[in-house]
């Protein structure tokens, strides 16, 4: 018993850990600041948030090329995990300064909104350097439970309600496969480490033919395949974007979708290496029907929350072609784009924060046309995030799309490739049609109600630089995303 | 004699009983409750696996999921109160202002 | 040596840009025809000098590259200028021609507000034509034969306002352009067929040199004569092609006269000349040349007998005296297809300045009078050779010598030609029918032309009657002059059995005796039977005219009963043999209507309609879809529930 | 300079959009003129390759330039790789020509927005110019799909009643199409990674030398194809035309058809053909079938239609059809006639457009109806459209003709005999639809009151034609100054596609009455 301990203390390394640890603590820190806080005012508790990320970012960054490996082989915080977690910090960064002005607008300005942000991220953290089913379950969990209530924050708002309870109904359903998925697999390993049940399928080459091997594995892939909205189990994505609060619905679809994909990443090609062949025609079908849904049902939709909501969707579907790859290119692929979504997607959310009037009873097509008269800079800046979104170069969303389905050429999925170009040609139709709207229509309205706020137009700066940069220049960030994948 | 099969033949009665409950139940509390039933089929599975392959890694997974039920009831029943007062309803039917 | 060649197509172009971009300021409408005019002389000047120094040369074939044109990979072409006999003939007639009716058209044309744009266009006409007849190859000629339809297209066009005008030269230039499709399609096949044999040329002379390598009339030679003879249908306004000539006649009658009589529109014989080593190897193609040539002379001639204005039986007259020369060309009389272009070329010019002289001077007398009568309606005229003393005589001296009475211009070529359709190893007695009935019936036409218009009483408006002036000396000097020529034009030519040496022929012989001898073309047969031909067709002429004569002048009220009693054909050939409701019906019309048909039902509904129906179906499937969002809960449950079953039932079963 | 001349010359009109984002909104003369100015540099930029001779004598690209861009590793890499030689250096040319002359054209006709309008002609120019140096194939549809946003903007907002339909169509129609050639440009990288070739990124002079299987090369040129015959366009991919040029701005219209339609015979020329010569020949008898097709086609359409704009679009889609015809010839005659005729075409029909414009700004409407008895009101503007007219047709003396008669020429040589007979019959439809239009616009009396005070062009109208009727003559009278510069590269080409540039297909045997279209011609080579 006594050696147990030593030796479980030993394995401990807190240094693999101290990126979530250090933000869960400043979260909780952050909780205490807002109960003792004056009730409506949130702005400092905001910026302090900010702070903690910041400080977070730095001690996460040290993990890279310094992987640290700890609790027994159950985290392992290397460079993957450094990639993903500042995916998430960044999402969550830039969702914090849309949110400040926005809550205030929205006459709710509670400051435990921020705190819960922090630890939805701490858990996608988790989730990214997890290589324990249970510790990948936990972050997963951290993420959830903060998420539901963030997609829930407006308790006065029927359509928030609505969006928090569908979230939570759903996830906790999703976590029941994904759990007994993992229970199977236990059962057939022995173990909840991933790097067990690699071993395990290496030691045992027919486990590939074991039905509850399979079984197992396939349930704990739809556990993950919920929280990226891959099609058949995307249907909770759109009513709950729609209704959650837009920099939550922002930073659900970048933040806590890439950190599904990492542990989904890590799950399957680490752990689950020997079902590749299986695996790989499942996601061939999987990545068709989600982008085709995503995308077509895109076009039918008139509020643009859905809109983007199905945009997410089909992005993806997208997504999933690096995992068809299976290959370094696929994969490194995923990381950037994952990284490219982020910036446009959240900058596109930013631009509809601000153009929201209160209540946000205007984020429909009508509601913006000639906007890009009325707020010209607005304007531009939602035009590039949206050509970014389909695919249009010079923006990074084009160099990730192609850096995508590279890998699904290279590893000889062309047809794969053809239906996904097909898919974004379709896409470009509903993406168009708010920039028709703004630029070529006349203005409805006058849009006084836009203030562009320091914070979101920082925020807004930070995605544009991001979806430019990596457009125009995106070697550094490209070898970084390939020095991630594993 | 009651082999590991046993209980994970229950377990998995359970935890169907526990997804067609959430499919055709209208009330939200049932469905979260049949929610738990599925948790707890897997925390049953967890065990008598846990058993079987001879190592505590099951059980602690046990210790976990409960607590994240646990978690997941509180953030859970308080939504549901919140729509509750603005709707005065919690049958899911309602819950269906966001669609299409 | 002939380095100065250049100088003939350049003056004219000169006076083209000159008025074009300044005729407008200038507005001295003798400022403006000086210079055209003037320069026109000097063209002439220049051609006349290297035509004298040509005839005194034993060298006969000269060529001048002006600059490089188009150069890509092995095919190599220049601007560059051919003289040679042929040709030589040809700038003297249209310089010559050309000043005659630039210097006719000060006067016929003075007080018109487009003054200089008309002295512009035919300037611009004249160096058009000028290097037709001067291109070294085919594509320098290929832009004199389009820069001419381009003029023909802008005078003819040149009352713009009026539609019929400007349908007119629509007309022109499109049937011209069907005619471009034939030649183009030759050149080409020409050019590959020779390129095949290793010889990337378009120039004449090497055209000439390397004939032999293609099969003497094979399908090759063949195929490719076919082709330039569509276009010289085309451009020469034979059948089936001929029907935008007379409706050419919308144009200044001084632009009848040189482009649609005189020069263009014989472009075509011009062509055939100009290739004779290529036709000369087809006798398919000759066969049909003549056939072709004979029926225009014909059927045109039949035209001609029934229409009431002035310029349209000109213009008639003009078709089937082109099919005269065809004829010629056909049959492989090459030089007196050349020499009937020539005297044609006098004797119709002055026909058509004459009958713009009359249309002048009635048109003067109605404005007088304001009346808004026909000027060019013959029923009008009447009795004016006494109103217009010189132009009633050099009208009639170029009458007689179209209808072809001895010893004027019309005469020698006109027999000529008849001889050798006659005689030649390719002509055909047939052939002689043809052009002989043609010629009786021209004889006809045009008396009876000259007897409404110069003879008999007055039928003009009473109040329009006395103020019918002679024209001006601008007008009557080239009037004369031609008038002239159509008496003499002939003379050059007096065949070997009228005791002539004909000089013309021998002139010619460089360019056409060398494709005449190897493909063994000459006429045969005894001056007996010569003679006997040659009396023949003056008899027809002479019963032609005599004809007209107790029609027109002795018994004029005899037409009318002819009319009557031969009415369907009467309205035949009044109607041109319907030949244009027969095109408007075969090609206008569904042409139109397959445009139509093609954008309205194929790009829009069908071509259009695939591409939107796409997206129709890509939007329509993406509502259906939407609708599976229903909203409840348990649905998206199901959704997930239903997936996790296939997905596991499919890798597990 | 010269080192990097060709990245000046391309990113100084993006340097002039940032120029304008200084003036004020309001200042309309002002963003005009530096608009114009912008451009005008531009073209002087671009003038030293004109009068380069260096194209004269070899066929290799010029003015290189080389960085490297992303390189992550063996398996994926592109550079930065400019060059030029005389297959895009008259496209450049005419790119950095027709652009000043239609920012000229817009001087009174846009009044909405003129900062955008101007921003965006110039963020077109650079997008175009790029697409035309780039050698590596990635940079090159990064600067293809740019041309896309300004265009649709430009159709999108400035355009007319049915704006929004024709923007999107065109942006939808034409990206499906580039869509695939991205997958095919993805699937010739990899391939030569895989086979081990020596690369250069994307690199098109590596490309070259691939040995790619005949069934590879058979997919990836239908998708280079459907790709280029979207944009050219090729019947019956064509419909998105009509629509954009109709509802576009005069300036966009200019553009789009002087430059952007060439976008497309040029990617058959520089990419599809050399790319995969193994394929071309299966391709060629459907393609230039489709062209044949489009040049009767689209005349027929042509003359049937009632508004002028729609029209001259219609007439685009038949020029194009010489263009593709003698580009398929795979002969130096018909290789440089479809590169002249692409030239032609950009001053001719752009032409044609800005014709279109003036009276359009005149009178607000096209249709042919309104019109009557033009040339009364307006002598010099009948001059210079009868002239452009004329080009049209293709009048020996002009532009057109070279283009025409080589396209033509080269065709009957290369074995597309009965195409080309097919194809020259487009020489009648041309008089045919373009006289039509031009007597019902031009001539008759004025019927309709509101022609009576038209205004004759102005002073600003004519300066903006002038050069365009120069180049007409210019061409059509010694088009040596553009084809010696065409020649060698032409020439490099050509073998690259496996064709031999002074091939003559000869006829199976010279006296049979059947030259089918099938003939299995053999190929017989003469040099003198």
């Amino acid at each position: 018993m006594e050696n147990l301990v030593q030796e479980a203390i030993q394995n401990v390394n807190m240094q693999a850990i101290m990126p979530s640890l250090v933000l869960s603590g400043l979260a909780m820190v952050l909780l205490m600041v807002s109960v003792f806080s004056k009730r409506g005012s949130s702005t400092h508790v905001a910026w302090l948030s900010v702070l903690a990320l910041i400080v977070t970012g730095f001690v996460a960054l040290t993990g890279w090329n310094n992987p640290q490996s700890g609790f027994a082989g159950s985290v392992l915080f290397d460079n993957f995990a450094t990639f993903f977690s500042m995916i998430c910090i960044v999402a969550a960064g830039l969702t914090i300064l849309m949110s400040d002005d926005y809550l205030r607008r929205e006459n709710f300005p509670v400051s435990e909104y921020y705190p819960l942000i922090l630890f939805t991220t701490a858990g996608a953290m988790w989730m990214a350097s997890g290589t324990d089913l249970m510790t990948i379950f936990l972050g997963l969990e951290v993420l959830s439970v903060s998420l539901y209530v963030l997609a829930g924050f407006f308790r006065h708002q029927t359509r928030s309600n609505e969006a928090g309870l569908k979230y939570f109904f759903l996830g906790a359903f999703s976590t029941g496969f994904l759990l007994y998925g993992v229970a199977l697999l236990y059962g057939v390993t022995g173990t909840t480490k991933v790097e067990g049940i690699a071993a395990y399928v290496r030691a045992n080459p027919d486990a590939a033919l074991n039905t509850m091997f399979i079984a197992g594995g396939l349930l704990l892939l739809v556990g993950f395949l919920f929280k990226v909205a891959a099609a058949p189990f995307h249907m909770w994505t759109p009513d709950v974007y729609q209704g959650a609060p837009t920099p939550i619905t922002a930073f659900m679809s970048a933040g806590p979708k890439a950190a599904a994909f990492a542990a989904l990443m890590r799950v399957m090609i680490v752990g689950l290496d020997g079902l590749q062949s299986e695996l790989t025609t499942l996601f061939w079908i999987l990545a068709v029907l989600t982008m085709t849904i995503g995308n077509f049902v895109a076009l039918s939709q008139k509020d643009l929350k859905r809109m983007l909501a199905y945009s997410s969707i089909s992005h993806a579907g997208y997504a999933l072609v690096g995992l068809v790859a299976w290959n370094e290119i696929g994969l490194s692929a995923i990381l950037f784009y994952m990284l490219v979504y982020t910036f446009m997607n959240m900058g596109a959310f930013a631009v509809l924060v601000l153009i929201g009037k209160q209540g946000e009873n205007n984020l429909n097509l009508d509601g913006i046309a000639g906007l890009g008269y009325k707020k010209p800079v607005l304007g531009v800046v939602l035009t590039i995030f949206l050509l970014s979104l389909m695919g249009i170069p010079p923006t990074a969303g084009f160099i990730g799309k192609f850096y995508m389905f590279s890998g699904a050429v290279e590893a000889g999925y062309i047809w794969l490739a053809v239906i996904g170009v097909l898919n974004s040609a379709v896409s470009l139709y509903y993406y168009l049609r708010v920039v028709v709207q703004m630029y070529f229509k006349d203005p409805a309205e006058d849009f006084s109600w836009v203030s562009i706020n320091v914070p979101t137009a920082i925020s807004i700066a930070i995605s544009l630089g991001g979806v430019l940069y990596m457009g125009m220049f995106p070697n550094t960030l490209m070898q970084l995303a390939k020095l991630a994948g594993f | 004699m009651i082999t590991v099969n046993h209980y994970l033949l229950l377990s998995a009665i359970l935890f169907a009983i526990g997804t067609f409950g959430v499919l055709t139940r209208k009330n939200a509390i049932v469905i979260f409750m049949c929610i738990e039933v599925m948790l707890n089929s897997v925390n049953l599975t967890f065990i008598a696996l846990s058993r079987h392959v001879g190592n505590m890694d099951g059980q602690i997974f046990v210790f976990f999921v409960m607590t994240v039920a646990a978690a997941e009831a509180a953030v859970g029943l308080a939504l549901m109160i919140a729509f509750y007062r603005n709707k005065d309803s919690i049958d899911v039917d309602d819950f269906n202002m966001l669609k299409w | 040596m002939y380095s100065n060649l250049w100088l003939i197509p350049f003056f004219p172009l000169v006076g083209a840009i000159f008025n074009g971009l300044f005729g407008k300021k200038i507005k001295n409408e003798a400022v403006i025809g000086g210079i055209a005019t003037g320069l026109m002389f000097l063209s002439f000047l220049v051609a006349a000098q290297n035509f004298i120094k040509l005839l005194g040369d034993s060298e006969k074939v000269h060529e001048l590259v002006l600059a490089s044109w188009i150069t890509v990979g092995n095919f190599h072409l220049n601007w560059e200028l051919l003289l040679d006999p042929l040709s030589a003939v040809m700038i003297m007639v249209v310089t010559g021609v050309g000043t005659l009716i630039h210097l006719y058209s000060i006067g016929y044309m003075h007080g018109e507000v487009g003054f200089y744009r008309f002295f512009s266009y035919m300037n611009l006409f004249a160096f058009s034509m000028l290097m037709l007849v001067l291109g070294g190859n085919a594509l320098v000629m290929f832009v004199g034969w389009e820069g001419v339809g381009l003029c023909s297209y802008l005078l003819i066009g040149y009352y713009y306002e009026k539609k019929s005008a400007s349908t007119a030269a629509n007309k022109a230039f499109i049937v011209n352009r069907v005619g471009d499709f034939g030649f183009l399609c030759g050149l080409f096949t020409l050019f590959w067929a020779l390129a095949s044999k290793g010889v990337w040329t378009l120039n004449f002379v090497k055209i000439a040199e390397s004939g032999h390598l293609l099969e003497s009339g094979g399908l090759l030679v063949t195929v490719v004569t076919l082709c330039f003879f569509l276009g010289a249908t085309g451009k020469s306004a034979q059948i089936p092609l001929f029907t935008w000539l007379p409706d050419a006649m919308e144009g200044p009658t001084p632009v009848s006269a040189l482009i649609h009589a005189a020069t263009m529109v014989t472009a075509g014989v011009y062509m055939i000349g100009r290739m004779n080593g290529l036709f000369a190897m087809a006798p398919a193609t000759m066969m049909t040349i003549a056939i072709v040539g004979g029926l225009t002379a014909f059927f045109a001639a039949t035209i001609g007998l029934a229409q009431n204005d002035i310029k349209r039986v000109l213009a008639y007259s003009t078709v089937s005296q082109l099919g005269y020369m065809f004829l010629a060309m056909g049959v492989g009389a090459f030089s007196a297809g050349i020499f009937h272009l020539m005297t044609h070329a006098f004797f119709k010019a002055c026909l058509f300045l004459g009958s713009g002289s009359v249309i002048h001077g009635m048109h003067h007398a109605y404005h007088h009078a304001h009346l808004h009568d026909d000027p060019q309606d013959m029923r009008n005229m009447g009795g004016l050779r006494k109103k217009m003393p010189i132009t009633f005589i050099t009208f009639l001296v170029s009458t007689i010598a179209i209808s072809g009475i001895p010893l004027f211009s019309g005469f020698f070529s006109k027999d000529e030609i008849l001889w050798w359709s006659f005689g030649s190893t390719r002509g055909h007695w047939m052939l002689w029918v043809l052009g002989a009935a043609a010629a009786g019936m021209t004889a006809f036409y045009m008396f009876r032309l000259v007897f409404m218009t110069f003879f008999g009483e007055q039928k003009t408006d009473s109040r329009a009657k006395d103020h019918i002036p002679e024209s001006p000396f601008t007008i009557t000097i080239p009037l004369m002059v031609l008038g002239l020529l159509a008496v003499i034009g002939g003379y050059i030519g007096i065949p070997a059995v009228l005791g002539g040496s004909n000089r013309f022929e021998h002139f010619l012989a460089p360019v056409f005796e060398h494709a005449q001898h190897l493909n063994e073309i000459h006429a045969h047969g005894s001056h007996a039977t010569e003679y006997t031909l040659m009396a023949i067709s003056v008899a027809i002429a002479i019963v032609g005219i005599f004809t007209a004569w107790v029609m027109y002048i002795k018994n004029p009220e005899l037409p009318a009963k002819f009319v009557a009693k031969y009415s369907r054909a009467h309205r035949v050939i009044f109607n041109k043999w319907y030949i244009d409701e027969l095109y408007e019906a075969v090609f206008v019309v569904p042409c139109k209507r397959i445009g139509t048909f093609l954008w309205k039902d194929v790009d829009v509904k069908v071509v259009d309609g695939v591409v939107n129906g796409c997206a129709w179906v890509v939007k329509g499937l993406g509502t259906g879809l939407r609708y599976t969002q229903s909203g409840y809960l348990y649905n998206y449950a199901m959704a997930m529930v239903v997936g996790v079953v296939v997905i596991v039932g499919f890798f597990v079963f | 300079m010269a080192d990097y001349l060709l990245s000046i010359m391309t990113f100084f009109p993006l340097l002039g959009v940032l120029v304008l984002l200084f003036i004020p909104r309001d200042n309309g003369a002002l963003l005009k003129m530096s608009t114009l100015a912008v451009s005008l540099v531009t073209f002087a930029i671009s003038l030293p390759l004109a009068f380069d001779n260096v194209f004269a004598t070899s066929g290799a690209m010029q003015y290189r330039e080389f960085h490297e861009w992303i390189n992550v590793g063996n398996f994926f890499q592109m550079n930065y790789n400019l060059g030029v030689d005389g297959i895009s250096l008259w496209l450049v040319m005419l790119t950095t020509f027709i652009t000043p002359l239609a920012i000229l054209s817009t001087w009174n006709a846009i009044d909405k927005n003129i900062k955008g309008f101007m921003a965006m002609l110039l963020l077109l120019e650079t997008g175009m110019l790029g697409a035309f140096v780039s050698i590596d194939l990635f940079l090159f549809y990064i600067f293809w799909e740019l041309m896309l946003i300004p265009m649709y903007f430009l159709i999108g907002i400035w355009g007319g009643k049915n704006r929004i339909y024709a923007a999107v169509k065109f942006f939808i129609y034409t990206a499906v199409g580039s869509l695939l050639m991205l997958v095919a440009i993805m699937f010739i990288y990899y391939f030569a990674v895989k086979s081990g070739a020596p690369m250069n990124g994307f690199s098109i002079e590596e490309f070259y030398k691939l040995d790619l299987p005949y069934n590879a090369q058979f997919w990836l040129f239908m998708a280079f194809g459907l790709s280029f015959a979207i944009k050219v366009p090729m019947f019956p991919l064509h419909t998105w035309l009509p629509d954009a040029h109709t509802e576009a701005p005069t300036a966009g219209s200019v553009i789009l058809a002087a430059v952007l339609l060439k976008m497309g015979t040029y990617g058959y020329v520089r990419f599809a053909m050399p790319l995969f010569p193994e394929a071309l020949p299966t391709f060629i008898p459907f393609l230039a079938f489709l062209s044949v097709v489009g040049i009767i086609y689209g005349s027929l359409v042509a003359m049937m239609q009632d508004d002028i704009k729609k029209l001259v679009a219609y007439s685009s889609v038949a020029h194009l059809g010489f263009v593709m015809l003698g580009v398929f010839a795979l002969n130096m005659q018909g290789l440089a006639g479809g590169m002249i005729q692409m030239i032609n075409h950009g001053i001719s029909t752009g032409a044609l457009f800005l014709i279109v414009g003036f009276i359009y700004e005149r009178r607000h409407t096209r249709l042919i109806t309104e019109f009557g008895g033009i040339a009364t009101k307006m002598p010099i503007f009948a001059t210079i459209f009868m002239i452009v007219t004329f080009s049209s047709i293709g009048l020996p003396g002009t532009n057109g003709f070279i283009g025409e008669f080589l396209a033509l020429m080269g065709a009957f040589q290369g074995g597309l005999r009965w195409y080309a007979v097919f194809a020259t019959s487009g020489v009648i439809l041309a008089a045919i639809y373009m006289l039509w239009v031009y007597q019902r616009v031009m001539f008759g009396k004025v019927t309709n009151p509101k022609n009576e005070n038209l205004k004759d062009l102005s002073v600003r109208e004519i300066v903006i034609m002038l050069p365009l009727l120069l180049f007409i003559f210019w061409i059509g009278i010694y088009p040596n100054t553009f084809f010696s510069k065409m020649n060698p590269a032409m020439e490099k080409m050509l073998m690259q596609m496996g064709a031999n540039p002074v091939a003559v297909v000869e006829m199976q045997q010279p006296t049979v009455a059947h030259v089918g279209l099938d003939d299995q011609a053999q190929t017989v080579v003469h040099n003198d």
